[in-house]
């Protein structure tokens, strides 16, 4: 049985006070807290294992070798891809850079369109900016309805074109919540040109949500590890082997090369292609940590305990006198990521006041200002919960909100 | 430090009573506009330039407009009041005294930063340093914007 | 006083058996191994304070934010940098591409030379290779002698054409060992260029010698965590403010931006501009702690260690019968990475061989084909030492090389 | 599993009296040189082929030469002690029987690879795999490359 409170015992953090007050963590859609059993792993990585991978003979360079390939494969069966489409990355930004660098920037030009959405992150926004001057294709964004759905007749408008290219979006906004109907999406963009790459941001979607990739639709899948309860320092790239087979590489170095010559160089087989240097390691072996604590809860009780949360917090949110909450308002059709606005109050104003009560929430543009700005504001507060918070949490929440109001209001 | 020592009663109170906040000043020599695009604030500063003095100008008056957090709203109000009716190079270095106490480094002025001084908390809140600077970055950006012979700047502060 | 008997109680690791012996680790330029130290800052951030950074106002974020800037003030501090110019990677590897990417393939063209030496490891090599096909420049080698130095006739014979915009070396080879006069060859660059820019390689230089990046006369310096006794995942490019500031940036995301609109995008102060997404905070921490590990022995001490080392060490293996040992001679002239060759024996049986022995080595090309080949060789078999290597251990290496040739030669 | 399964008699044997190791062959059908960039080895294998049945042509003599571990040679020498003599496609087959014996998948046709089968137990080291893989391999590709119609191929494997 799911259950939040005895979860929470795994994650030491949460046993912490903050101005003496019981920690409330929701800020979970900006990093998650770590169970015991991925600090574990990564301090038996280093001190049981810790070597360098690839081509050490020594036994602790196999045995080091044998935890980070360990991981790839858990990683890859977490989200239904093939081990050898799995390029271990230091976040879901550089996935996306990747993605820009050595797809986009190689094989787009003039004419081509990539296609975004107002609802993306910055990093689904601006490494296609930076290779666009290069490139020379139009870079454009589908529109976001005012309840913070993409807005289907606009996508279709410029399907239109033919001249679709690569396709990205968002699996789940970190700002309004919305989960995308990527897999309709991806059929499309691909009905109207068969050829089209599809990218997905899975940053918030992979922690939260049952992932296949294939089902999804996707070429490419980037998230991040430090998001689904993994440490810092690592993320992931899974793209289709055939297409990563064809890319160039993008950062060059050791681990990545098969021969190396003053004159040239030839490249290692994928995923090893995309992985310049030494790999962050340990990082990828709690990662793999990580995906075994949720296999173990399971990713669709995951999901049903985040909607039972939101059962509760979408009502009592919008009970509170001068608050809206972005995006949809149907559990079902959203993740734990709450943003709202309290009339009159400044979101900063807001998030320093929690503060004093124990509530951590994140205040601002959440790395998504053309969807905020969209919003009608320059920030919001978010409130985003986990596997670790609870039904007293956002009664928590709805308090903070309360003395906040009465203390700017007087 | 509690909560009453960031926003001490004093604070609140430019909040809900802000002085010289309006949307326009007329005349005034010089407008700029600021914004952190980080935090989202957004501040118009207006200033009118007494020169009967033409060798010592001063503050003849300044209205600011914006949309911020408290702290960021309070402290531009807070300083319109400190530095109208001064001369521009003493505001300027009254900007500096208040600068270098947001960073910690001791507070000089004190008398004549006024309310300003309820801000000396704030120093040890990082993240909202840059809050309590707005305004006083956009009113010395308005001074050197008038001194270069302009009316009109905008800046984009991180 | 310097104790390695009582260092190596920190670490860990070191307590292992390994096929029933004591493990002898002699692999640390290829990873080092981990104090407690640093094991517990990152266990300890992640229970105590772990929140993303930057930007956030609750305390964790704070807390967090505190941590992270900390430890890019003490790396700074530790190479004698300044902190703004101290902009966090993955690993060295990413350090040299983010000056391939950002500098030299915005920078360079058709004409200019960039000059590499025939001693650096692929993460040298490989950058450059990859940005020259689109920026034009010309590549070049500073020539090796047969002792594996520098050939500085060489150097001045491709200085002379005065087109050399980019010289690159390594501080300390760490398949050779040597250790090059870096201030002495940037003056030399700079004096038939004013303008060249000087990359350092400081991989195996900043872990085992005092490094102060002003006195190299550097104005990028290129170092990972991981073979200074801090975690995998975290590296650093250490450049000259100016410079990075008239970079373009280079991985697109949050972090990285000032201000984001769906129609272009302005970027945020150094370092910051060059960390795009979530960064390796937990990693920035740990390598925080590995840093103050350091100091406190001082790194004059563990230089001094490692030379004591070499003096029974190089003797030792040159006394064995049929052992070439490759680089300089003198340990003064060179750091604790030892490569030798046991003639009639491959390397790789070496290690193998060595590895039941308890005796762990590196077999190969250490990452630096071009110079093994000069070496006559395809593969060397290498010992490196590190602050936790004692004399018993030197005398465990030889033992190892004797077992190892009884064993083939019957 | 010991040093001894790793290295036993039989394979530090053919490491010490390599079988058919010779720098040339004469004359000879096909030659192939293999190497292995990451681990620095390089091999060659020089393939004569009897045609004297049309249908069923068959290993004539092989020789190999090259500079790599000892289990990289060892495994070369077994290699041609156990095809020679063999119709190629049969050759071919025991290749592929010594291929899945090396990534654990049991052992087949176990008497027909001759000492081959001494190599088994470098399944449970993965960096070794490759090595004892190389002479395999490059026969392998000797066959492919004959029946293509060419003499002649150089193939970088990692
Ligand atoms: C001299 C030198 N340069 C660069 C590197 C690359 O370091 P990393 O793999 O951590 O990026 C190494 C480490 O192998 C090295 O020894
Ligand atoms: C939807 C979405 N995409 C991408 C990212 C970027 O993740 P990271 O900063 O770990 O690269 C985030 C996290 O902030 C996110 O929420």
């Amino acid at each position: 049985m799911f259950d939040a409170t005895t979860i929470r015992k795994d994650f030491p953090v949460l046993q912490r006070q903050v101005h003496g007050r019981p920690l409330v963590y929701l800020d979970s859609a900006a990093t998650s807290q770590k169970p015991q059993a991925v600090l574990d792993a990564i301090t038996r990585f280093y001190e049981e294992r810790n070597a360098n991978v690839h081509r050490g003979v020594h036994a602790l360079a196999e045995e080091a070798t044998e935890a980070y390939e360990s991981a790839r494969t858990r990683v890859a069966r977490f989200v239904g891809a093939d081990p050898r489409g799995v390029v271990f990355t230091r976040n879901a930004t550089e996935a996306f850079n990747i993605v820009a660098y050595s797809w986009a920037r190689t094989r787009l030009g003039p004419g081509d369109i990539v296609l975004s959405t107002q609802m993306e992150h910055h990093a689904n926004i601006v490494p296609w900016q930076l290779v666009q001057p290069e490139a020379g294709f139009e870079l454009r964004y589908v529109p976001v309805t005012p309840d913070g759905r993409l807005d289907i007749d606009g996508l279709e408008r410029i399907l239109a074109t033919g001249r679709v290219k690569l396709f990205t979006c968002t699996a789940m906004s970190n700002v309004v919540g919305t989960i995308n109907p990527v897999a309709d999406l991806a059929g499309r963009v691909r009905a109207a040109n068969r050829d089209c790459v599809v990218v997905v941001d899975g940053a918030q979607s992979v922690p939260h949500l049952p992932t296949d990739v294939l089902a999804l639709g996707a070429d490419f899948l980037c998230f991040s590890g430090h998001k689904m309860l993994g440490p810092t320092g690592i993320g992931a790239l899974v793209g289709k082997p055939e297409l990563l087979d064809a890319m160039p590489p993008f950062l060059g170095g050791g681990e990545m090369i098969s021969n190396v010559t003053l004159e040239g160089t030839t490249f290692n087989e994928i995923p090893y292609k995309f992985e310049a240097g030494t790999p962050a390691i340990a990082e990828a072996v709690g990662l793999g940590a990580a995906v075994d604590y949720l296999d173990a809860l399971g990713m669709d009780a995951v999901r049903a305990h985040e909607v039972a949360l939101l059962e509760v917090a979408l009502p009592a949110l919008l009970a509170i006198d001068g608050v809206t909450v972005h995006g949809p308002r149907d559990p079902h059709e959203r993740g734990a990521a709450v943003s709202f606005s309290v009339a009159g109050l400044h979101p900063h104003d807001i998030g320093t006041i929690m503060d004093r009560e124990g509530v951590a929430v994140r205040a601002g543009h959440h790395c998504a200002k053309p969807l905020v700005r969209l919003l009608g504001s320059a920030a919001t507060t978010r409130a985003s919960f986990y596997v670790y918070n609870t039904v007293d949490e956002v009664a928590a929440l709805v308090d903070a909100i309360e003395v906040t109001k009465r203390f700017f209001n007087g | 430090m509690s909560l009453d020592d960031l926003y001490q009663e004093i604070i609140l109170d430019h909040y809900r009573s802000p002085r010289n906040r309006s949307a326009d000043l007329d005349p005034h020599d010089v407008h700029v506009h600021h914004s952190n695009p980080l935090c989202g604030d957004e501040l118009d500063v207006r200033l009118r330039v007494d020169r009967s003095d033409p060798t010592a100008p001063t503050v003849d008056a300044l209205a600011f407009d914006g949309d911020g957090c408290a702290i960021s709203m309070a402290s531009a109000s807070a300083m319109s009041e400190a530095v109208v009716g001064r001369k521009l190079s003493d505001a300027e270095d009254l900007t500096e005294a208040f600068r270098l106490m947001m960073h910690g480094e001791g507070v000089k002025r004190e008398d004549d930063l006024l309310d300003g001084v309820a801000f000396q908390g704030i120093a040890k809140f990082p993240v909202r340093v840059k809050c309590a600077l707005l305004g006083w970055m956009a009113f010395k950006d308005a001074v050197t914007t008038y001194a270069a012979g302009r009316d009109e700047h905008r800046v984009t502060n991180d």
